[in-house]
């Protein structure tokens, strides 16, 4: 599992002050040591818990964490090891050669009771009403260590809840001040807004005066917490582990494409989980990801409207498809348009495709965000270093992004690869807190230009770094002149070396879950959105098919006959004549492309409501109406077609290297500054508009940046 | 006893002024450019011939430490030394005498200690409350800076030496000496994880070495009058001489410094005026510092003062700070008072001292009245020894020793408070 | 819940002080300047009479740029720190084992005699008491803590002594309040008596 | 009837409470009884007068040193079984809607 990758990459508390620590150094040898008489030999830099791992002995442990630094501090994985008078704590003792553990012994298995009861003296026996319970670590050391009786006498001590926003709820007298979620706030957030403050037994884990947290990723201490100290304040006391159904399935609120667990209970998303991916989220998911589920629920679209006298009045599917029939009645094909959004899988948009070619539909477009992507190659559009990749580089280049707004996981990346391996990062575009230091170089797009003729700076850190990447963001290539900055942005990492036989630094941050699977089925059209927006307020377009398109200024397609599928009501439906109600991301599997390109399949987690259908059912019905039946009958001969026509797909999770060439488009950039793509994180997309938790957080972000006059 | 040329300490009472003059007539900053120009290795030799074993404590041998720290600096990384001043185990007030009133001692101390192990620096951590002795040592530091002894080209040496005076603020725990590294960089001082050790990984992430303000103040006197009159006073691995500080039910307290190895009974009746009411008033002794178990009357009669004496009756020399109880005393409550000490300064890190030590006092609190059973005992005295051991620094050990020294010595005592409080509840009843 | 008081200004070190915050942080290495937190809490406190507003806390973390919560971590961590205003003169009294031993009991109720409150500060803004651990004057006890002074072998009489004095607006004379050079025992040093006098100076 | 002749005849009338509720003590001081003002319902008695009838206390209500609490309601009669009952919130007796479950979901109307 991920004990390999952590093991080499091992980071300690120490980190940065030394540079001996924490590093894997090829040459050293494999120590061998002797775990419970068998002998094992681990990777260097491994500690005495991983290698009794490694040698089948369970250790338990609340403080250590793969992914964080060392802290030490629980003692609850004491281990003996010969010539040794204490017994150690094996999370925080670097194996050595020769060394001689004991972990079954009558003696650790004392030294552990006794750690569990004093982690448990002052814990309260409030179990039945922590959402913690069923899947808590205390719990289940107990069932192996506790000693079944209590033996202490005294007053058990409370402690006061701390405040820590909308989302983190918080009992902190369950804390056993483990300092997990203090040590992820200050490496893996990165915004050191969790700390201990008072000494022994009355210390408390807070944020500053008890004020919000503001990190995008603060949700994951819920699940660091190995209590219920932390727990998730919207799912507060809304179910019990044992009775959810888990189904695995992929993010789409960006285009990380993060991996998740979907926890229901009948037809309801209870909560969101991440699951572990060593090379995409790792096991982290942002706070929209987590807590955006309660959208599911709000606005939706759950029957067919039709409308009639100007109005969108309730009708039946049969009226609904009949209405599309009358609607394009007449129209030929280049007349109608088709526009795809953010949060779609490629089965319904490979559905909708072949619907609209039936039609004789010439422009069909995904590019929402009106990023001038360029379909001729593919590694124009992809994140091509990889997530993971990003640990290699020794330089990065941001252009006209926000990664912390637009891809929070990846920024986490950043961050973990600026604390452990030195990466140096560099801006052009409007200044941000990244968490991570950042040279600033101007927001001004011309600064390409100069780096490509050599005359700034930033051309002699790329030309000096070993392992350069740029990171071109949709608020670059939005701009007039995008296909011009996809250009030189090509030209500057081909004459700067970023290209490699083993390594290409040139990376698209895409904002859209659904956009890589939408660029690989080709849906562009010439001139973009922006192009059919125009035409359908001139007339030459006169009718439009909106998937999920909510991100446009639908207002242009007041005079054109417009149909809406999707899952929610919002900007889309607004001047929509037909809307058809369609399966959110929970309520469908299928597949998806994330940003590196990465083919991921997700699982239908519970069933859309009311009357709404998963969106390729939606077309092949239609089709049928419109008489351009679509050739398959089911999921898997829909599948089947796709794979047969896009190969690539059927290569779920691995991480293809799309070949380098030419792309974009060759002329000036404008001087002047980049905007960005995202303003408000928590309102990116239909479901997360719906979502209290998230509408709540968007309201005291503002009312935070108005405070102080900061943003971001 | 010992004679006064052998003292190192010469104007510890203060009666002699603390200025550099005054020091450098006492003899402190003799000879040091040729100490220094015998070079790192005589130095270390010396220091490990002399046999001195670290004063703060622990009693590992200084030259031995000293050696522990890189010869060369393979990574550019400087080294630094850090000077434990942080005095605040109970009953230990030796290092502000030096501070106040010999403070060169001190800082030649330091510089020659910093050039033997190569150290670029010397951070003396003073404890926040003695602010006087903290302005005190920052005066000397500048006189010293002002002769030449200090600074570029220390003392005519060659070598560049800064000494720098950093205050704590009130923690027990900064006494440890990652615990002292931490707060020194400006955290809050909760003891490291070792490995790595502060010889490899130490303050601002170099090579440090840590020592007490005494181990390295008797440093110069050991270089200048030899390592052979050092070694030759006291016993065998427990050399030198030693400032004891006698506190408690004696009819004069006082600081003094002696030879290792003295009887308990003759350092507190010639020194410190007797034990109050007559050596045979005496209950009981804590040999050294709070933290080392207690002995009952009938070991002080006849046990040595060194580390391995005291070692052998179950205690431990500790900071050499002599707590005498007489028979007044509430034994059980002045234990008591000692792990509410240690509940009050544990740094709240790992769990069995942060939990461990406020259920000590607790049962402390409820035995020195007898409101308990008598399983009590026993169950606190399995508890002290799940503290011990299992915590990342000393100060589990520290808060669990005096509780089980009181079990081992008192324990009827103990029951009889039990008995009478139930006797007493069982009257009340009727 | 903690509560750090603010003091209703913005924070900023005086100008006199504005050197020594430079000298305290070039004690440090080249990017080590958080070690300046402490000194830096502990000058702000000198400077606002005797306790740290929230605005020095948040001052301090920007000039230093340590997190907030860090500065503040470690303002509660040391008990040196006062988070909100105390009285004028802060009676720190030791009761750890040694003190008690030799009756800090008594300088306590001499305390209480007086009206101070342990933990409270007087109606007057006068004083501050707070029982304190071991204090490092063992040989001394009991002793307590005013301010910076340190006032040793305390009885009944003589802590209520120093503490009328102090109403009166004097400033007792600090030290062994009994007949004793410092920390040699009562009566005369039993070792070193040549360095008694004023011109002996030779090891 | 048979009760009344034997109130009469025996009973000294020693209170009555807020309903109504008519208190009886035996002359001999032996028995002690209550004629309901109303339906004859136990559960009617409000608590100092169930002291004073179960013999708790040979105090009168108004001797009882109990000061009511500021908290406490009105003595209620049990209700079970009356109109008045207790219905829990979704129950189809009192009208109301049923309480959210999961799956719920609010639909987007035009």
């Amino acid at each position: 599992m991920c004990i390999m990758v952590a093991r080499s990459r091992l980071p300690s508390k120490f980190d940065g002050e030394s540079p001996s620590v924490g590093r894997c150094n090829r040459e050293e040898p494999m120590p061998k040591l002797t775990i419970d008489g068998k002998e094992i030999e681990v990777a260097p830099g491994s500690t005495v818990l991983q290698a009794c791992e490694e040698a089948g002995a369970e250790i338990p442990r609340f403080c250590y964490h793969e992914r964080l630094s060392i802290a030490g501090n629980c003692r609850m994985c004491l281990v003996e090891m010969e010539r040794s008078p204490k017994p150690i704590a094996s999370c925080a003792m670097p194996a050595g050669d020769g060394m001689v553990i004991h972990t079954n012994t009558p003696q650790v298995k004392k030294a552990r009771e006794g750690v569990l009861e004093f982690l448990l003296i002052n814990h309260p026996l409030d179990c039945p009403i922590c959402d913690q319970g069923g899947e808590c670590d205390l719990q289940d050391e107990t069932m192996a260590y506790g000693r079944g009786k209590n033996r202490f006498d005294e007053n058990k001590r409370a402690v006061t809840e701390k405040n820590m926003g909308p989302l983190v709820k918080t009992i902190m007298t369950r804390c056993i001040h483990c300092t997990r979620c203090i040590r992820f706030s200050e490496e893996v957030a990165g915004t050191t807004e969790l700390g201990a403050i008072y000494r022994g037994e009355n210390m408390q884990i807070t944020t500053f005066l008890e004020q919000a947290m503001e990190s995008e990723l603060q949700g994951n201490v819920i699940d660091l917490c190995p209590v219920g100290a932390l727990t998730s304040k919207p799912y507060a006391f809304n179910a019990r582990p044992w009775e959810l159904a888990k189904t695995e399935s992929i993010d789409v609120m960006d285009a990380v494409g993060s991996n998740i667990r979907i926890d229901t209970r009948g037809r309801q998303v209870m909560r969101i989980l991440p699951r572990n991916h060593d090379d995409v989220n790792e096991e982290w998911i942002s706070d929209k990801t987590r807590f955006a589920y309660d959208g599911l629920l709000k606005s939706r679209l759950d029957r067919p409207y039709v409308k009639k006298d100007g109005t969108l009045v309730e009708a039946s599917w049969v009226e609904a498809f009949a209405a599309i029939n009358t609607g394009l009645a007449g129209l030929d094909g280049t007349q109608i348009a088709g526009l795809v959004g953010d949060l779609n899988e490629l089965e319904g948009m490979y559905a909708f495709r072949e619907l609209l070619k039936g039609l004789g539909a010439t422009r069909i477009e995904a590019r929402q965000s009106g990023a001038a992507y360029d379909v001729s190659n593919r590694a124009s559009y992809l994140f091509n270093s990889g997530i993971a990749g990003i640990e290699e580089a020794d330089f990065c280049l941001l252009v006209g992004t926000n990664p912390r707004h637009e891809a929070t996981i990846v920024n986490a990346r950043i961050l973990k690869s600026t604390r452990h391996r030195g990466l140096k990062v560099s801006n052009i575009g409007p200044a941000h807190d990244l968490t991570y230091p950042v040279e600033q170089a101007g927001d001004d797009a011309a600064i390409l230009a100069d780096i490509l003729a050599g005359k700034h700076s930033l051309a002699d850190r790329l030309q000096a770094a070993k392992r350069p990447m740029i990171i071109v963001g949709e608020g670059a290539l939005a701009r007039q002149d995008g296909a011009h900055i996809l250009k030189a942005v090509h030209d500057i990492a081909e004459t700067f070396g970023l290209i490699t036989e083993d390594w290409n630094g040139f990376n698209v941050l895409p904002t859209a879950a659904s956009r890589v699977g939408a660029l690989d089925l080709g849906l562009v059209a010439p001139g973009g959105v922006r192009g059919i927006l125009d035409d359908a307020k001139a007339g030459t377009v006169k009718a439009a098919f909106l998937l999920g398109v909510d991100e446009i200024d639908s207002s242009a397609l007041q005079d054109c006959f417009t149909v809406y599928i999707g899952s929610h009501g919002d900007h889309g439906v607004r001047h929509a004549d037909v809307v058809l109600p369609a399966a959110a991301y929970t309520e469908k599997s299928g597949l998806y492309i994330n940003m590196e390109g990465r083919v991921q399949m997700g699982e239908r987690a519970n069933f859309p409501p009311g009357d709404a259908r998963e969106d390729w059912t939606i077309f092949r019905a239609l089709s049928d109406v419109l008489g351009k039946t679509l050739p398959f009958d089911s999921f898997d001969a829909l599948r089947a077609a796709l794979y047969k026509e896009l190969p690539h797909l059927m290569d779920i999770d691995s991480l293809p290297k799309a070949a380098w060439g030419d792309f974009g488009e060759p002329g000036d950039i404008a001087r002047g500054p980049i905007a960005l793509p995202i303003h408000d994180f928590y309102q990116t997309n239909p479901i997360a508009r719906a979502s209290d938790t998230m509408a709540e957080c968007s309201a005291l972000k503002r009312s935070k940046g108005e405070a102080t006059g900061t943003h971001g | 006893m010992l004679k006064d040329q052998d003292r190192i300490f010469t104007n510890i009472y203060g009666f002699q002024s603390w200025g550099i003059d005054a020091a450098m007539k006492r003899g402190d900053w003799d000879g040091t450019k040729d100490i220094l120009a015998k070079g790192q290795d005589w130095i270390i030799d010396q220091m490990k011939e002399s046999g001195l074993r670290g004063r703060g404590g622990a009693g590992f041998p200084t030259g031995v430490k000293w050696s522990f720290m890189p010869k060369e600096s393979k990574d550019g990384r400087p080294s630094y030394l850090v000077i434990n001043a942080d005095e605040s185990e109970p009953g230990t007030c030796k290092d502000r005498e030096i501070m106040r009133h010999d403070p060169q001692k001190l800082v030649e101390g330091a510089l020659i200690a910093g050039y033997a192990m190569r150290a670029k620096a010397a951070y003396i951590y003073v404890r926040g409350e003695f602010y006087l002795e903290a302005e005190r040592l920052n005066a000397a530091v500048a006189q010293a800076y002002e002769k030449g002894f200090l600074g570029k080209n220390a003392c005519g040496s060659g070598y560049d030496f800064d000494v720098y005076v950093h205050r704590g603020a009130g923690a027990y725990i900064c006494g440890e000496e990652t615990a002292l590294i931490e707060s020194l960089e400006g955290k809050k001082g909760q003891p490291r994880l070792k490995p790595p050790f502060p010889a490899n990984v130490g303050v601002f992430g170099c090579p440090t070495t840590v020592n007490n303000v005494e181990s390295i103040a008797v440093a110069p006197t050991i270089l200048r009058r030899g390592a052979s009159w050092f070694a030759g006073l006291g016993r065998p691995n427990n050399t030198g001489t030693k400032i004891f500080c006698i506190s408690g039910h004696v009819n004069t307290p006082c600081n003094v410094e002696e030879e290792m190895g003295i009887p308990l009974r003759e350092l507190i009746e010639k020194h410190a005026g007797g034990v109050r009411g007559g050596w045979d008033n005496l209950l009981a002794v804590i040999p050294g510092g709070s933290s080392v178990p207690l002995l009952p009357k009938s070991i002080c009669d006849d046990v040595l003062m060194d580390f391995d004496s005291l070692k052998e009756v179950k205690s431990g020399l500790g900071t050499a700070a002599v707590i005498v109880m007489d028979k007044t005393t509430d034994i059980v409550k002045a234990i008591a008072r000692l792990s509410y000490f240690y509940k009050h300064e544990s740094c709240g890190q790992c769990t069995p001292c942060r939990e461990g030590t406020g259920w000590m006092w607790r049962v402390m609190e409820r035995l020195a009245v007898g409101q308990a059973e008598k399983e009590e005992i026993d169950m606190l005295l399995d508890v002290t020894k799940q503290v011990e051991g299992h915590t990342i620094c000393a100060l589990g050990d520290a808060a669990a020793w005096p509780i089980q020294g009181l079990i081992r010595h008192f324990r009827p005592e103990i029951e009889r408070r039990i008995d009478v409080y139930h006797g007493r509840q069982i009257e009340a009843a009727e | 819940m903690l509560e750090v008081t603010k003091s209703g200004g913005p924070f900023r070190f005086s100008d006199e002080n504005q050197d020594e915050v430079k000298a305290i942080i070039a004690k440090y290495p080249e990017g080590r300047q958080r070690s300046a937190v402490m000194p830096l809490l502990y000058l702000a406190q000198r400077q606002n009479e005797g306790w740290v507003s929230r605005e020095a806390i948040e001052h301090i973390a920007e000039l230093l740029s340590v997190p907030k919560i860090q500065v503040i971590e470690v303002a509660t961590f040391y008990t040196m720190y006062n988070l909100k205003p105390i009285g004028r003169h802060h009676v720190q009294l030791c009761g750890t084992t040694p003190c008690w031993l030799r009756g800090s009991d008594e300088v306590m109720r001499a305390c209480t005699d007086m009206g101070l409150e342990k933990g409270k500060s007087t109606e007057d803004g006068l004083f501050h008491l707070t029982e304190v651990e071991c204090l490092g004057a063992c040989c001394n006890a009991p002793m307590v803590q005013i301010n910076d002074d340190f006032y040793e072998d305390l009885t009944y009489e003589s802590t209520k002594a120093i503490l009328e004095a102090l109403k009166r607006g004097e400033t007792p004379k600090p030290g062994p309040q009994k007949d004793r050079q410092f920390s040699a025992p009562e009566g005369g040093p039993t070792v070193l008596r040549d360095m008694m006098s004023a011109d002996a100076a030779k090891e | 009837m048979g009760t009344s002749l034997f109130t009469a005849r025996h009973g000294k009338r020693v209170g009555e409470d807020e309903q109504g509720n008519v208190y009886y003590l035996a002359k001999d001081g032996k028995r002690r009884w209550v004629i309901y003002n109303g339906v004859a319902d136990a559960s009617r008695v409000p608590p100092q007068w169930h002291r004073w009838l179960h013999r708790t206390t040979d105090d009168l209500p108004e001797e009882q040193a109990i000061t009511p609490k500021p908290w406490e309601k009105p003595h209620l009669p049990n209700l079970t079984g009356t109109q008045e009952a207790y219905r829990p919130a979704g129950s189809l007796h009192s009208g109301g809607k049923r309480p959210a479950a999961t799956g719920d979901y609010e639909a987007w109307t035009p």
